[in-house]
């Protein structure tokens, strides 16, 4: 195949596409799916191409969505919903916790749920409040689901894809200040599987941890410090639950030095875990404590002041010159 | 009123076929069920009073953690389980082991919850029954997903989904209805109306004419039934199912009983009701009235008396049985069941519980 | 049918006491409001439409991240801040920038959520009116908090409560109309049925006979209402209003109107609906329809158009002078107002802002 | 004032009705709290005390209380609202995280919001799904909250008076299996307020971090350690958010080695975040990574596997002997 030059909200619309292609079980519903194609197009075409009974709308109800995925995914369907921005995936919570979480398990493995929930989260858009929280922290420590955030193209069609057929319950957090940012790829690539993070560049000075919207400006960092003589190592997680601790580690005490980089509140996020436990693992490895650059811990700011709270280049720069180079 | 209010609001009364000194009474919509599936009723009816008498007794010993009994709701139980198909889905709560059993779930596979040794005990594909709710209300909107995704196999199921009156009041009963109502999908709501949620009486929980009247906001039809005459359950249930079989849409049935106990052995009802509120619920004994019936109608004979008495001990003893106070557990299935493949992270945790109890035995 | 469906289903026909043609008619339960209302609501009309035109424009040009246009709902917008009292609350969404400068809220601070330079630009308590509500329907459960409090002070506080039709599906619109009923909350829930909700239209949102009709449900009277009349919204909100202030309880209304335009100028509309949907309803402007009504009773002088005009222009000034494309923002702001106290926690991140901020500058 | 022996539910109750009778606009509700009183009995009697105007029961549903509670603090009153039991709060979740946290923030500190929102939570009580959960750190990730959790009798009647007072909104979380221990307490004694840690029990050999469920238990295994010849330090955090880093990372400089307890799964919680932010401060003066003794990441278990996932004496005490003793 060749590659072709195609944004990821694109490449999530050819994954959907191809999903429902290949699977007659797979459903796409949630708000505004339908005709409109999502408010981001993620849907774009689908209910044209599929029918009215494989990507609908849905009355405006979150928890509603979640519980009656819960209930077709027992009944034989693959369904994929969209919650529309990740703060209004909060009316399904309970449904999320109690129930998406949970079946496998109080069932023995009997019921199984392979659903998807997509959340476009994170910020960079200029959206008003509500607009751009990132949740992921929330599910990550919800035992019973996986979660993924994709960071490129690629991955985005890889991860969807491989969520879709995966026979358990998935949130999947797409990056919506990525939707538009175009790769070229070829689709047809084969990426690897949830569960895997990936080395997206090699560097023995420090390592930075990064996953979803935080990838590119890691990257766009370690250029930064390449110029200025450190070469850094860039971990994308792909996968929080399950997480990679052997790609992670392998990187840490090869770099004796880390810096996690995420967008969402530090406080008792994926991020703490981060530093926890790979500082458990690769303690005597370590040059210095692992820094943070994440969302200060406050409400996402309006879009006026977004630029304050994003992980930025500068931002991450100065953790990495801040890891204790006299020292070591 | 139009034609749209009158098929969509419930009836004045509460449907009933049998009062409450067992006398039948002719009804403008719906007819006595016959006499096979009344007697069949009462051998149910029997067994469900010992399954919450023996349930009971198995807290007492401490062979049970905690059981909300359906004492005095035995007929909503059994009716709920009767009217439907093979092919058909239980959404239960935690109070409806009886109508689980009724519908032939193994007991004690139906009690693992209750005695604490997992989530559920049985296989939800086998009898197509639900795991037990706990968490109120969220049941309903999975049993909307279950009756769509058998609608559009072009499947004739019927789900049945069972909530109580408090339940009624949280978000998820409204999004289920509404959901139900838009999909036109095959559920049949069944509210067991019991006055009680825990301590929080009916009054506290809905000013509504009654809860059947919610159905008409989501163009569902209501329907309610006295809901310890088991003639017109059968009658009122099996009419739901039969019109939502038919391609007719979600209906709501609201059952108008009582809970005669308190709300589990762990509750004190004495706290918020006095005795003599439900000394008159017991006059309106489900099965009492469904005995005289039998009775006068000469259809209760040796013979049927039998059958009910051997399936009740039957189950009693099937629990007595099998409810061990220590049941064998297995802790590697703390980990095993949450992920089709355990993950790097769970697999290091089993290892770490295996060890830990490795060491402490030797 | 007995009396209790009577009082809480709304009438057959959504109550209109003007129609399309700007020709008055009687109806037996409600009358027409003062001519001085009426006049008074006309220039409030022109002034709200002048807002969605100034808003609109001010987008295309930058200076508004976005906004959700009432533009065809304005009877709706006027009638809903028009029937309260000073001490009375609104609780307002997004859509709502024209109730809400009609209350008196300052416009530029009205349309800081709107601009991005902070969530909520007013103070809530000076006009009464609770922070615009993005995720739908959770204010309707603070508006019953708001009114219960009130209520228990011995206040005779009326809460006005928004909504849109999409927003009636969640559970939290269930809860509200609920605790309200069951609380006696004086809050009128009043619902702007606008047909959409950004792409999806009423048929997929609910097959109720009416939204009005979700009312009974709780117990709680339902009304409708053509959410373009400004008269008729005048007098059935201004019933409701009074029967809430005088103790009858929570009161729910819809308006049937129309969404004229997409959804905020970030929509395209074309997706999802052909444009000779829209066409009928532009004949049924509430603007127009008034403006022939008080033409042909004589009170539309050029006193009263001049009058319009300069409350129009005046609020349009005010949102082109004041919403600067660059708004001083003070990034300290962003930890100033989460505690009362700032936590140690948020005094470093601040700090640490604030040093990164200075090294830049440097 | 003479000492009385009281348990803490008792303390909790008489912490409401003190705050009942000393502020008018201090209300009470939730389900079953009226008459009677609760299911674990925290309301007993407060109805019949200061009427139903004052304590009373709700509709079933979780999210209409709390956004009850938001409209009664907008409007001059002191909610306190309880969650029947904290999974129960989930569907509330929505109103805590989009609301609760952020009317201030949202309104510029116009519209402070005092109310607590009391959640019976964690296990050790035999209670069957749902009923045992500890979502903690759902609530310290969100930005906006202040979050306690009371480990002793006294700091039950003096934490809740606190939040009561506070003029933020509090999410309390209530040990059940704490619930009827009886102390000897004076509660008219001055306890610490709402973000200061105390440090139960001094040892200079490690420290032990809990909150909550896990500080008698931590106080259990440090008499064990002691025992066998390790000094510990117990700090009872009482206030996670905000966090006591000042008391905290003074214990683990002083001990060189620490490990939290908590009962909650570990993966992305507040435990991660303890680990992550104190070996941050106190890298150089850590001997061995911060250890972590939680709950396994899964559901609670019913009943007869719960002692499993619950932190226990040995398992503390394992923890601590694996600090790399031989190292330092
Ligand atoms: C979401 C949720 N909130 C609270 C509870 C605690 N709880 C268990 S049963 C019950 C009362 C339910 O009453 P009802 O729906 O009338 O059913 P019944 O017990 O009478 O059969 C409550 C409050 C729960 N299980 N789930
Ligand atoms: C809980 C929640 N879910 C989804 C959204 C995204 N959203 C914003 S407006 C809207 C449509 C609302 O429709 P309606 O209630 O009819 O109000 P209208 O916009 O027509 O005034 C949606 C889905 C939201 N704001 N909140
Ligand atoms: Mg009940
Ligand atoms: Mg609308």
């Amino acid at each position: 195949m060749t590659h072709v030059k195609i944004s990821m909200a694109q490449a999530l619309n050819q994954a959907l596409r191809d999903a429902m292609k290949s699977d007659e079980t797979v459903l796409m519903f949630g708000e505004d799916v339908g005709a409109l194609g999502g408010v981001f197009r993620i849907t774009d075409g689908l209910t044209a191409e599929f029918g009215e009974d494989r990507c609908f709308d849905t009355p405006l109800a979150e928890s509603g969505i979640v519980g009656m995925a819960v209930g077709l995914a027992m009944n034989g369907m693959r369904p994929v919903v969209e919650m529309q921005f990740d703060a209004f995936g909060y009316p399904a919570f309970e449904q999320i916790v109690s129930h998406v979480a949970k079946m496998r398990n109080r069932t023995r493995g009997r019921v199984g749920l392979p659903m998807v929930i997509r959340m476009p989260y994170a910020g960079g858009i200029g959206g008003v409040e509500h607009h751009c929280d990132s949740s992921e922290s929330y599910y990550a420590h919800t035992p019973g689901l996986t979660v993924v955030a994709p960071a490129t193209v690629a991955d985005a069609y890889t991860l969807l894809r491989k969520a879709i057929e995966f026979p358990d319950p998935v949130v999947f957090m797409e990056p919506k200040k990525l939707y538009w940012a175009k790769e070229e790829v070829d689709l047809t690539e084969d990426q690897p599987g949830i569960g895997t993070a990936v080395v997206r560049r090699e560097g023995a000075d420090a390592t930075l941890i990064a996953y979803g919207p935080t990838v590119p400006v890691a990257l766009e960092a370690a250029e930064v410090a390449a110029a200025e003589g450190r070469q850094l190592t860039v971990v994308d997680l792909r996968s929080i639950v399950p997480f990679d601790d052997e790609t992670v580690c392998a990187a840490v005490r090869r770099t004796g030095r880390a810096v996690v980089v995420a967008e969402a509140s530090g406080f008792a996020s994926v991020s703490s875990e981060i530093v926890a436990r790979v500082t458990e693992r690769c303690f005597h490895s370590l040059a210095a404590p692992i820094r943070r650059v994440t969302g200060f811990d406050i409400p996402y700011p309006p879009p006026k002041l977004e630029k304050y709270q994003l992980p930025g280049v500068d931002r991450i720069v100065d953790a990495v010159d801040d890891l204790q180079w006299e020292d070591s | 009123m139009t034609t749209v209010e009158e098929q969509l609001l419930p009836s004045t009364e509460p449907v009933r076929l049998i009062d409450q000194d067992g006398v039948p009474h002719d009804h403008p919509s719906y007819r006595l069920p016959t006499k096979d599936v009344l007697v069949d009723g009462y051998v149910e009816l029997i067994k469900g009073r010992r399954i919450n008498d023996q349930a009971g007794a198995l807290v007492r010993q401490g062979r049970l953690a905690v059981y909300p009994s359906s004492h005095g709701q035995e007929a909503c139980q059994v009716a709920s389980s009767m009217v439907l198909r093979d092919g058909d889905w239980l959404f239960p709560t935690y109070r409806d082991t009886v109508s689980i059993v009724s519908r032939g779930v193994d007991p004690i596979e139906t009690l693992t919850l209750l005695r604490g040794d997992w989530h559920s005990g049985y296989d939800p594909y086998d009898r197509k029954v639900a795991p037990q709710s706990t968490p109120l209300a969220t049941q309903l909107t999975h049993a909307v997903g279950v009756a769509h995704a058998a609608r559009l196999r072009g499947e004739d199921t019927v789900v049945m989904a069972l909530c109580g009156d408090g339940a009624t009041s949280e978000g998820d009963f409204h999004e289920a209805l509404n959901f139900a109502a838009v999909f036109h999908a095959p559920v049949v709501f069944f509210i067991q109306n019991n006055e009680y949620a825990i301590s929080v009486p009916l009054a506290r929980q809905s000013v509504a004419p009654s809860l059947a009247h919610k159905g008409i906001g989501y163009g569902v039809p209501g329907e309610r039934a006295d809901g310890n005459d088991l003639a017109g359950l059968l009658a009122v249930l099996g009419h739901a199912v039969a019109k939502a079989r038919a391609g007719g849409g979600p209906q709501l049935v609201e059952a108008h009983t009582y809970r005669v106990q308190a709300h589990t052995n762990a509750d004190d009802a004495a706290r918020y009701r006095p005795d003599d509120e439900v000394a008159p619920w017991l006059e309106r004994d489900p099965i009492k009235r469904l005995e005289t019936y039998l009775e006068q109608e000469e259809l209760l004979d040796d013979a049927v008396r039998a059958r009910a008495e051997k399936a009740a001990r039957e189950v009693a003893e099937k629990l007595r049985d099998g409810l061990m106070p220590e049941p064998d557990v297995d802790p590697a299935d703390l980990f095993a069941h949450l992920y089709s493949e355990q993950t790097p992270q769970l697999t290091e945790q089993a290892e770490f519980l295996r060890d830990e109890l490795a060491r402490e035995e030797a």
